[in-house]
């Protein structure tokens, strides 16, 4: 069977959660590979959500925030792009390629800016095959 | 963590869920999902039977946890919350798993979206688990108010609530009340006086009781949060006033765009082209003439001065239209043989009179005509005398011709734009600007008057471009929503804030600067940080920034949103 | 090129008539309710806009008002109330006035009192000139209508037809010379190979004799009651010029040239009667603006037609002294009305309008051929 | 328990020795120690074999400090055995309780380890292609030692532990307060962290806190600290506010920023992206490539996040290339 990627999307509620519901709204089609696990601002988004995902066995994760200076919340999307920018350089180290985590802005009038986006990250994540992330752990075991 | 009971109920949403996405085996699945006690799908959720269905159920089967697997919580998540509350739990304990916005409606293949409207629900399953029951307060509300900015919307928001007995500070940064409509001269499309409009307001605001004004002073600080905001306005004199208000309503207004800024134009260059605001000045005199004092016999106005544009401002001013029609018919009647051009790019007459008043004004054999919204026509010299008159070149749409417009003046119609200190303005109450950098409202249709801080309101053309009839409206709704408030006398808080752990909270302040509502306080003697659950809107920021974990986002906790996480996968 | 714009080409056109063109916003109902209007001739909207905006070259070599017989279709539909219809009409007037090249036809255009004035001038002189004639060089006697004698020789007459004839007819001929220029002429326009114009030729008489695109603008009876006035009208034309001495002959009745002048008569008098009651009732969006020059031309009709008409059955009646003063006073009516009408006002249209579709063919030919595309078939196809 | 004098192991896996020094630093008391238990393996102070210990029953010893990381098939051995031979297993500083500074080689590959050790370090005496492997064989006889293996891991990734004591090392007053906790029996609930406080260091340090920005980062020796104030509105990246109190804030006291030695807090999965989190968020811009600019002033962000935890993060290891 094809390998079918799994990324877990983190959206904000106010923009890209609307954003995505729109997608719905217009019944524009998209990749099913995505769920999304609502918050109500990328700045609740902590780097850990990450990790865990990764380390959970996700093959990929999406941020999606209102677009800088669209805040809902101010500048909560600043915040989030710092620490994205931090999250960036952990995930280098740890070996996990550059594209399997991303970070977008999506306004709530952006349904099909979304449903390009998930179909994007999807197409580029089956590229890179599944994540390592479990599969190193249970050879490490094995090879102990 | 004691065992749940939880009830997943999937909605067929008609065939709108049910023709992609299988929900027998979507419940099937459920069943065996940990703690899941009942599950079952039906065909509207929402509809009466549908929630009597869940109230039924969790009295039945006692149930501790609900999950109702349908469309967009946006949509329905507080009908649900109020079914589940029937049912006799926490509203609270109820989660939503989305499944036709983001599942049946955007996929074609029924097998991959039945699997992932199972995740979805399993997520949803494991998340609910984690539920905490949550409880709505109230904090007392102070009657005052602060009103910012003393132009028309000012005016009437500190009118409509003194009126109503209720102390109000109004701030003006000028040495006099009336903003911008006080450098008008008639107002479109009646053609009344924009000073009668004002006279009258500014003479009772400023003799009324109620209301402090005060002139030449800025607010520099706002904290606390709604019913009990803290203000502090630098006043004239240099000394802060510290004040103690309920709520503010942001009347800052919007400042006009820089003409100078659209080069074919020759703003500043060419001595007789002017902006609206000039003509409105010659207009109040009562002599519109060229520079050189002659009286013109070509007038032209430019429409759309920095609005719709790709360059400048995409948006419309709103006003322009109107205006240049108004500066057609004022010109008309100071100098009759004059003839008026009215070049724009589409004429937006919606308001009420408009039209009638557009039609008149084209009777009054003014010239209309459109230019392309990106290739705006270019001013220049008729000859190389600056005072022998000007030609504007123009592609004219409607005709497809490229003419030259003779002109001995040109009035720039220069649209709105935010305030330079919009930005500063937004920090100081807390409330978020647009991409163009207009005061956002806490929604586009429902809440236009409300900001995303609770007890901070916006009204006027800081909200976007408006007229006054607008402004006024606008101003008024928000008086009286602040005196629904005031006559409630306590505010309900929403159940979903963040909360700092003190046990766990070291104090380090990392959290202090980043929330926008100053929602954290910092207590010096105690060492801990502490939020203020009226101020915080739930965004969470606070909670992911804790180094030591000792924020808790209530509805958004870790543990909540890692078995969220777990569930998906 | 740009093109300079003259604002006060609208105040200009106001003078013909064209009093609400600035109501117009430009929705183009007006072009989609014509059904003549066809690319790459639309209008009124087109031409409307040009006269909004002042664009006088434009205009001037504009086909399009020529292309209207003025149903008012269009001004029913107009949702701002701008008189297209109306506007089209006033539009033909000042083209009239730019086509002449004496300036007269813009002076009497611009204003009735000029033209009321040139027509009692023209009237006067050609009564004194004919009674002076009558008594100098024919008879002298005013009892004398007819044969030898006769006050009025209808020799001398025809002679003076003649002359008058010509020279209205070669000013006429200038001011359709200028009128091709304005339209055909120039580099925004297409060249059209004289074959084409032709090949052509015959739509000349075609649209002049049938006004056939009048029928079907729609209702009949506004082609039919235009058509039967100008058939009489050039009935009666031919036979003053070509039968005069028949015309005059009697009194018994020569049936071969009289019985046509009846029917003529009874079509002109009835036609134009039709048209003043119309107008003063208002009854149709066509008669609802009626111009001075309307008003000029209708009454010396009726009033030509009816002294022509007296005089005859006076002569006819045995009252050749009556028949005389009543043939002065025809004459007095029919030479300012042929003087002032022919080459500067109303009447010239005969002239223009024929010219104007068989032009519009031209161009309509020749912007295919550069277009690579057959020429449109003229419309209208929806009329039918 | 005063009948029997307690039966007490203390031993190393992938460690440095400093806990050992550490509980020796507790000075007299270590003779209070002695004289209420009776050590039974200590491979650094006292006698002890392997199969005296294989030899005990289970359970026969009543407390086990276990530090150090586990590495290699010895030290997973031996952590299984003690396991096994011990009523409470303790996790003994920072290596056993997240890993520690051995945990660090979690970010490389075994073969690179390999070869930097034995084949491209400077100080080899040329020639030498000397590579240990676990089974060898010179003059007839056959050599086993421990095999190294591919990561690190905290103790409890191997067996199950009942106490954690944090620290590299763990404060010799903690060590003091542990020891007297088993030795009476007020002992909390299994899995807890001992010898350590639940909130941040902060909590203890005594420089001044005020609300944070930070528009640049330094190394400690860049710039001439203030010693009141705190080192992270400084710029100097103290991983302080997500590392646990208790180790008396010896760091930051002596002007050096804490590392994150007495590891999480107790809500915190994940002290590296947690600490990365809190740091990324007081970054006083909002310019993507700016941002990029700050982030490089700290030149080993990794190694400052995880220096004391990789192996308990949530990834555990870099995903070999």
């Amino acid at each position: 069977m094809a390998f079918e990627p799994r990324i877990v999307g983190f959206l904000c509620n106010w923009c890209s959660y609307t954003g995505a519901d729109l997608a719905g709204t217009s019944r524009i089609k998209y990749a099913p590979n995505v769920r999304v696990i609502r918050v109500m601002c990328t700045a609740r988004i902590e780097p850990t959500f990450v990790l865990k995902a990764l380390s959970e066995g996700a093959d990929g994760a999406l941020i999606c925030g209102c677009h800088p200076g669209d805040c809902h919340y101010v500048e909560g999307n600043y915040k989030t792009m710092r620490r994205f920018a931090a999250l960036k350089r952990v995930l280098r180290t740890y070996g996990i390629e550059e594209e399997r985590v991303r970070l977008e802005w999506v306004s709530a009038s952006e349904g099909a800016r979304f449903a390009e986006i998930v179909n994007d990250m999807t197409e580029r994540t089956r590229k890179l095959g599944p994540s390592r992330v479990k599969v190193q752990r249970a050879a490490d075991t094995a090879a102990r | 963590m004691a065992e749940e009971r939880i009830g997943v109920f999937v909605c067929n949403c008609g065939t709108n869920i049910a023709k992609m996405v299988d929900g027998a085996a979507v419940v099937k699945a459920a069943t065996e999902m940990p703690g899941v006690e009942v599950a079952c799908a039906y065909k509207y959720m929402c509809s009466n039977p549908g929630q009597e269905l869940i109230t039924r159920d969790i009295r039945d089967h006692g149930l501790s946890r609900v999950v109702v697997a349908a469309c967009s919580p946006r949509m329905h998540e507080g009908t649900f919350r109020k079914a589940v509350e029937r049912g006799g739990i926490n509203p609270y304990f109820l989660e939503m798993a989305n499944i036709r916005e983001q599942c049946s409606w955007v996929h074609d293949d029924p097998a991959a979206a039945t699997e992932k409207a199972t995740a979805l629900t399993r997520a949803s399953v494991q998340r609910v688990t984690h539920h905490q029951p949550l409880e709505k307060r109230s904090v007392p509300m102070c009657p005052a108010t602060l009103v910012i900015g003393g132009g028309i919307a000012g005016l009437t928001a500190a009118l409509e609530l003194a009126d109503a007995d209720q102390q109000v500070y109004l701030v003006e940064r000028q040495a006099q009340l009336g903003g911008n409509v006080a450098r008008l001269d008639l107002t479109a499309p009646y053609l009344d006086s924009a000073r009668d409009l004002l006279r009258d307001r500014v003479t009772r605001v400023t003799r009324h009781p109620g209301i402090q004004v005060l002139l030449e002073s800025q607010v520099v600080g706002l904290q606390g949060f709604v019913g009990n905001f803290r203000p502090t306005v630098k006043i004239g004199t240099g000394e802060l006033l510290h004040l103690e208000v309920g709520s503010v309503v942001v009347c800052t207004g919007y400042q006009e765009f820089d003409a100078t800024r659209v080069r074919q134009y020759g703003y500043g260059r060419l001595p007789d082209v002017i902006t609206s605001f000039e003509l409105e000045a010659m207009l109040r005199r009562g002599k519109v003439e060229t520079r050189a004092g002659k009286t013109p016999r070509h007038v032209a106005v430019v429409h759309c001065v920095g609005s719709r544009s790709r360059e400048f401002h995409p948006y419309c001013s709103r006003v322009c239209c109107m205006t240049g029609l108004k500066y057609a018919n004022e010109i008309k009647s100071a100098i009759p043989e004059a003839y008026v051009s009215n070049l724009y790019v589409d004429m937006s007459a919606f308001g009420k009179g408009c039209e009638d008043f557009y039609k008149r004004t084209a009777e009054a054999r003014t010239i209309f005509l459109m230019y392309e919204k990106n290739q705006a026509p270019e001013i220049r010299l008729a000859g190389t005398d600056p005072e022998g008159g000007m030609l504007i070149a123009m592609k004219e749409r409607l005709s497809g011709e490229e003419i030259e417009i003779p002109s001995d003046l040109v009035v720039l119609m220069v649209g709105m734009e935010p305030r330079r200190d919009s930005d500063e303005v937004a920090r100081l109450v807390n409330i978020s600007r647009d991409k163009d950098g207009w005061f956002i409202e806490s929604h586009p249709k429902l809440d236009p008057v409300a900001t995303t801080t609770d007890g901070v309101f916006i009204a006027g053309a800081c909200q976007a471009p408006k007229d006054i009839p607008d402004s006024v409206a606008q101003a008024r709704a928000a008086a009286a929503r602040i005196l629904a408030k005031i006559h409630q006398g306590m505010i309900a808080v929403d159940a979903v804030y963040a909360e700092v752990l003190e046990a766990h909270c070291s104090g380090c302040r990392v959290c202090n600067e980043l929330c926008p509502y100053t929602a954290i306080e910092y207590d010096e003697v105690a060492r801990r940080s502490h939020i203020i659950s009226a101020a915080c809107k739930a965004c969470g920021c606070c909670a992911a920034a804790c180094p030591s974990g000792a924020i808790q986002a209530r509805h958004f906790t870790d543990q909540q949103i890692f078995a969220q996480i777990e569930g998906v996968l | 090129m740009a093109v300079r714009m003259n604002p006060g080409l609208v105040d200009d056109l106001a003078r013909y008539g064209a009093d609400d063109v600035t109501k117009c916003f430009q929705c183009g109902n007006c072009s989609a309710a014509c059904p003549f209007s066809q690319d790459p001739f639309i209008f009124p909207r087109k031409p409307m806009r040009y006269l909004q905006m002042g664009l006088e070259e434009r205009l001037r070599s504009s086909l399009e008002p020529w292309l209207c017989y003025y149903c008012g279709e269009c001004s029913v539909e107009c949702p701002r109330g701008a008189e297209p219809g109306e506007t089209m009409m006033s539009m033909r007037r000042w083209l009239t006035a730019q086509y002449d090249f004496t300036g007269l036809s813009r002076l009497f255009y611009r204003s009735w009192k000029a033209e009321l004035l040139a027509i009692l001038l023209v009237s006067l002189i050609t009564g004194a000139g004919f009674l002076t004639f009558g008594f100098l060089r024919g008879g002298g006697d005013l009892s004398v209508y007819d044969g030898p004698g006769a006050f009025l020789p209808a020799g001398a007459v025809h002679v003076f037809d003649w002359t008058m004839g010509g020279a209205l007819l070669a000013l006429l001929l200038v001011n359709c010379l200028r009128m091709w220029r304005f339209t055909m002429g120039g580099e925004r326009r297409p060249r059209v190979p004289a074959g084409a114009y032709l090949r052509h030729l015959l739509l000349l008489p075609w649209h002049f004799f049938t006004q056939k695109r009048y029928a079907e603008c729609g209702e009949k009876r506004p082609w039919a009651t235009h058509l039967v006035l100008m058939l009489s009208y050039v009935t009666i034309l031919v036979l003053v010029m070509f039968f005069l001495r028949d015309l005059q002959f009697g009194p018994e009745i020569r049936w071969s040239v009289h019985a046509l002048g009846y029917v003529a008569s009874i079509g002109l008098i009835t036609t134009a009667s039709l048209a003043i009651r119309g107008r003063l009732k208002k009854d149709a969006p066509y008669h609802k603006h009626s111009h001075e020059s309307d008003w000029a031309f209708l009454v010396l009709l009726v009033f030509v037609a009816s002294t022509g008409v007296v005089q005859h059955v006076l002569h006819r009646a045995g009252l050749p002294t009556a028949a005389n003063v009543a043939y002065l006073v025809h004459l007095m009516g029919v030479v300012p009305m042929l003087v002032v009408e022919v080459p500067f006002s109303k009447w010239s249209h005969l002239a223009y309008r024929p010219l104007a579709m068989y032009f519009a063919r031209l161009q309509a030919e020749a912007l295919a051929a550069r277009a690579g595309r057959p020429a449109p078939e003229p419309k209208p196809q929806l009329a039918t | 328990m005063a009948d029997r004098k307690l039966q007490i192991a203390i031993y190393w896996g992938a460690a440095c020795g400093g806990c050992d020094v550490a509980i020796l630093d507790t000075n007299e008391f270590i003779l209070d120690v002695a004289a209420l238990a009776d050590i039974r393996l200590w491979p650094i102070a006292t006698d002890g074999k392997y199969r005296d210990v294989e030899a005990m029953a289970d359970e026969e010893l009543d407390l086990t400090l276990f530090h150090g990381a586990v590495r290699n098939s010895e030290n997973e051995k031996i952590a299984r055995m003690l396991r096994a031979k011990s009523k409470l297993l303790v996790a003994f500083g920072s290596c056993a309780h997240l890993g520690g500074i051995p945990g660090l080689a979690n970010l490389v590959d075994l073969d690179q380890i390999l070869e930097t050790a034995y084949l491209s370090n400077p100080s080899l005496e040329p020639g030498n292609v000397t590579v240990p492997s676990s089974h060898s064989e010179a003059n007839g006889h056959a050599l086993e030692i421990p095999r190294l293996y591919p990561r690190a891991y905290k103790l409890d990734q191997i067996v199950d532990v009942d106490y954690y004591v944090p620290g590299c090392p763990p404060a010799p007053a903690q060590v003091k307060g542990v020891l007297l906790a088993i030795a009476t029996g007020a002992l909390p609930a299994k899995g807890s962290v001992v010898g350590a406080s639940d909130r941040a260091m902060c909590d203890e340090c005594g420089r001044h806190k005020s609300e944070k920005l930070v528009k640049q980062f330094f190394r400690p020796w860049q710039i001439i600290q203030d010693p009141d104030e705190c080192l992270l509105e400084q710029g100097i990246p103290c991983v302080g506010s997500a590392t646990r109190s208790g180790c008396g804030v010896r760091c930051p006291n002596s002007g050096m920023p804490c590392r994150g030695c007495y590891g999480p807090l107790p809500n915190v999965k994940d002290q590296g992206a947690r600490f990365l989190s809190a740091l990324a968020s007081i970054i006083d811009s909002r310019d993507p490539e700016e941002i990029e600019m700050i982030l490089d002033g700290i030149p080993d962000l990794m190694g400052l996040a995880y220096r004391f935890g990789l192996p308990a993060s949530l990834l555990q290891r870099r995903l070999p290339s």
